[in-house]
């Protein structure tokens, strides 16, 4: 089976839940070692995106993730707004006008977006950000022979990189202020970033 | 959480409508997106000055638009930087011409934000240069890191960055004279209590009734230490010390000093303050030529202050002398 | 208690040699007694204007003190009436041979320092014309008590009456015009939080989380009642009410709407009660000629607000748009 | 047995030190129902008092009082400096010269303070002021037929005025502007006029 429109839909409605749902746990993951704004911002731009996407037509995956990018870029602000904004953006273009998206075009558009959320950022793995959990959950996409077994696996590969950020001493975002005082905090991003994965995993599920 | 206001998503446009009404003669306040705009901009053949950032600053930045500062400010959510397309936005509404420059505190949402509405304006051929203020000492600098915040500077920057536009100057020579101030301005913060962001309804930490949290920024975070308090004079040595050890000075050298409050401590206990950095000043032979004391780069109703000295060149202190008229900084007009 | 002092029984001295460092440029700080007076006074033919009170009020009195406003101020102890002496030193200071005016904040030791200033200065044939300021509406007034206390109203007399003087206008026509700007105006406060003076290192009232004190004065005293909090729009409506209820006026009135922070409450805030505000003085066809909003009339790091408005005249408007320069309040200047 | 130069001195001692030793109770009766600094602003200006006596030489009662006087009209501020400034002023007046004071003179001394207080406060009996513990103890020391038991008498006298000062609601000064809420509560005031009568009875019972 592969990923539609419907199901791309689902997943984003999915995640716009879960970000509500986790909104406090993230501003309380925020407020230990940043702003404490991370699970306002991320909720407030999914509601956004999910206005958005009612008020148009979605002909396909891309058209989808292009459309909730623009709505986090323009209504999130702070680090998550540029960094989901244009990892939705690549993975957008990636997947733009293809009605169906297998395992292989869907993982490559996840790359893609990785590597927009690094060049954006500049970012290292280690460095206590969501690309701790951004990044093995896309190789393990890569490495998967197909869609469900794969996401199940990438869900499981970004819970583990999220879990692993708690030690580390943050070198980038607001964490970084901290020095030493930000290690044994989970990063909020990370967190947030685990919750794509699931609610994608759970789209394709049913 | 005990504040004025009506309901904690609505903050931010409540605010401003109470702008709109009280300056509404001055400025001009957009809400889809949020911006407050010069009344008379574009300025024809002025370079254009627009700065954006969380709000919860206050005055910081809408309070610094008006002739001989700020052509257009950028407010997002509290603490929570503002998006490319409010930033996208003022520069349209602001360049007269002779470019524009974003004046950017260094924070990585600010940054990339900015980043983003600088290449999505690409196509509107609108020159537009960056002001990156970056003066927190309490954050160590690094290659590998977010680098310093901006704080107290960005006020200074913006002020002096506004006399030279207002004087003719080119986006060039405007832009350097922002990035020398910054270059030479340094500036740490304490908080006597954490504040409490609307959204969020907790305090951003947690001080015992005798501590205090040296090395904090202007978001509530924690900051680098903590320690039971002391007198001010030991507050403002704390402070003063890593500024002067950072700041490369030599005695003679004419200072701008400024002592900021967080939001919730009076006057009363800043002028204190000022008066010990005075003395500090004093002894390491630096003059403080200008001064500035007052609530201008907040936290909310955090208590707390923080300490700015910037090393003086005679355009600096032309430029700081130079006309200003806004909401919070006005002289000469 | 926690504050940015040196030793609870320094403050003003301290404070004092801040504002000494800070504005030596404008204003002659003296200690024995304690007195912010302007560096030129006393300005021939000009009346003079001296006003005091207890300090924890930051701003006013010496941030006030300039051309286009006060000649000097007298500060006392925490929200203690400063003495008689101070009060006839400053009179000597600031009298350019046209008369000096004492504006008096109505609480009974104000005054009756004040009046003890007055008998002790009988004999320097200096002619003074006492203006008393009473315009709270949280007290109820009456023949048998001490009577309304004088709050907000006391800045807009002061920088009226600063501009009136500048103007040549006599000792009579002064104080006429300041009489008339108290009689016109009237106010009303409320505190999200009690004080703590430096001396006492106790709160001045307690309050539940979830409470606000309506009615408070300046001084950390209780207000006339508590009620739970609810929206920075009921709050407005709390304050407005009862000054609308007391202040004679008629629809298509121009009024001075002054919104003022008790010293702990941010910026973002005050201007989302002046929103409200505005609405509510719409509503009852009031036009808002000029406005004043931020920490003026302080009471240490209280948090709250106080709401002023005053029916403005002509020569009120003429002399508040006046040019002044103090360290608190400048325009034109 | 009369009261001269020395036993005023022993007197004024006295109470500056019950003003130390009392500051904060009568600061906490103050910040009931009034700004909290009665108490520091009594012995602010008390402890000027006593430098101001060590100074200069003090040839008799009269002189001393006088001295009290100006020290605190010129160091207390609020209500209070200028009311025990003017009560010492009248009292010192009235004693002018003399070197032995007995109880006719001394009581008319306080009957003068007693009106001086009155014509600069404009209270009345009943406002909840110091005048509650002033007035009964004038008058006691006026009914009595000699010095020591007439002290005793105006010390009673102060102290049940002073508590009768509780349910009282207070039409002067700060508490004034509480209305009733400034009922249940006992007048600073009143309280410290209390402690200058028991100083006075110690100062001459020994
Ligand atoms: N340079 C960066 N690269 C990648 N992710 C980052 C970077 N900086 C911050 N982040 C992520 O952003 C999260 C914070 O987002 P948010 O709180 O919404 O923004 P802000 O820090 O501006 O308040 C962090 O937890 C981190 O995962
Ligand atoms: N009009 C008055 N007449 C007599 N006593 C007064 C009057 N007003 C106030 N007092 C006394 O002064 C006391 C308060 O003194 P204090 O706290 O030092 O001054 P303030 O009220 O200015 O802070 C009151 O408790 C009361 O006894
Ligand atoms: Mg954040
Ligand atoms: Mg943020
Ligand atoms: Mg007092
Ligand atoms: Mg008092």
């Amino acid at each position: 089976m592969a990923i539609n429109r419907d199901t791309t839909l689902d997943w984003i409605t999915r995640f716009a839940g879960e970000m509500g749902e986790h909104r406090q746990e993230l501003v309380r993951l925020d407020t230990a070692i940043g702003d404490g704004d991370h699970g306002t911002n991320m909720n407030r731009g999914m509601q956004k995106a999910l206005e958005k996407l009612q008020s148009a037509e979605q002909p396909d995956p891309g058209a989808v993730l292009k459309t909730v990018a623009m709505a986090l870029v323009s209504s999130v602000g702070g680090a998550a707004g540029p960094l989901y904004g244009t990892l939705f953006l690549q993975m957008g273009a990636a997947l733009a006008g293809q009605a169906e998206v297998d395992l292989p075009a869907f993982a490559a558009a996840w790359r893609k977006g990785m590597e927009g959320v690094q060049s954006r950022g500049k970012a290292q793995p280690g460095d206590k950000t969501m690309l701790e959990a951004l990044l093995p959950a896309v190789e393990a996409l890569e490495q998967a022979s197909d869609l469900d077994s794969g996401l199940s696996a990438a869900v499981t590969a970004a819970e583990q990189g999220m879990n692993a950020t708690t030690p580390l001493v943050a070198r980038k975002g607001r964490a970084s202020y901290l020095g030493e005082r930000s290690a044994g905090h989970q990063d909020p991003g990370a967190t947030s970033t685990f919750y794509l994965f699931k609610s994608a995993a759970e789209a394709l599920a049913d | 959480m005990k504040k004025l206001i009506n309901a904690p998503d609505a903050v931010v446009a409540d605010a401003l409508r109470g702008v709109q009404a009280a300056h509404g003669d001055r400025v001009r306040v957009t809400f889809d997106p949020y911006m407050v705009v010069r009344a008379d901009a574009p300025v024809q053949g002025k370079v254009g000055l627009i700065s954006g950032g969380g709000s919860g600053h206050e005055p910081m930045h809408g309070g610094f638009v008006g002739p001989g500062m700020l052509d257009a400010a950028c407010p997002g959510e509290v603490f929570t930087s503002p998006t490319p397309d409010q930033m996208l936005e003022a520069t349209k509404a602001v360049n007269g011409g002779a470019g524009v420059i974003h004046i950017v505190k260094n924070y990585t949402g600010d940054v990339m934000n900015f980043e983003m509405a600088a290449e999505m304006g690409k196509g509107d051929d609108i020159e537009v240069e960056t002001v990156l203020t970056n003066d927190d000492v309490a954050v160590e600098d690094s290659l590998y890191t977010a680098g310093r915040r901006g704080v107290g500077v960005t006020v200074l920057v913006e002020k002096i960055c506004g006399g030279a536009a207002d004087d003719g100057r080119n986006l060039h020579e405007v832009a350097e004279l922002g990035r020398r101030v910054n270059a030479q301005g340094r500036s740490m913060g304490m908080a006597l209590t954490p504040c409490i962001t609307p959204a969020s309804g907790e305090p951003s930490f947690e001080l015992a009734e005798d501590e205090v949290e040296i090395g904090i920024g202007i978001h509530g975070e924690p900051g680098r230490f903590r320690e039971k308090i002391g007198p001010a004079s030991q507050v403002a040595e704390r402070l003063t010390t890593p500024i002067l050890e950072d700041l490369p000075f030599s005695s003679g050298d004419k200072v701008l000093a400024f002592v900021n409050g967080m939001g919730g401590t009076p006057l009363l206990e800043l002028y204190i303050v000022y008066a010990e950095v005075a003395k500090i000043a004093s002894e390491h032979g630096l003059t403080i030529e200008r001064n500035l004391i007052g609530n201008y780069i907040t936290s909310l109703e955090m208590q707390g202050c923080s300490i700015t000295l910037v090393k003086l060149d005679d355009e600096m202190v032309r430029y700081w002398d130079a006309p200003v008229n806004t909401p919070a900084l006005r002289w000469g007009a």
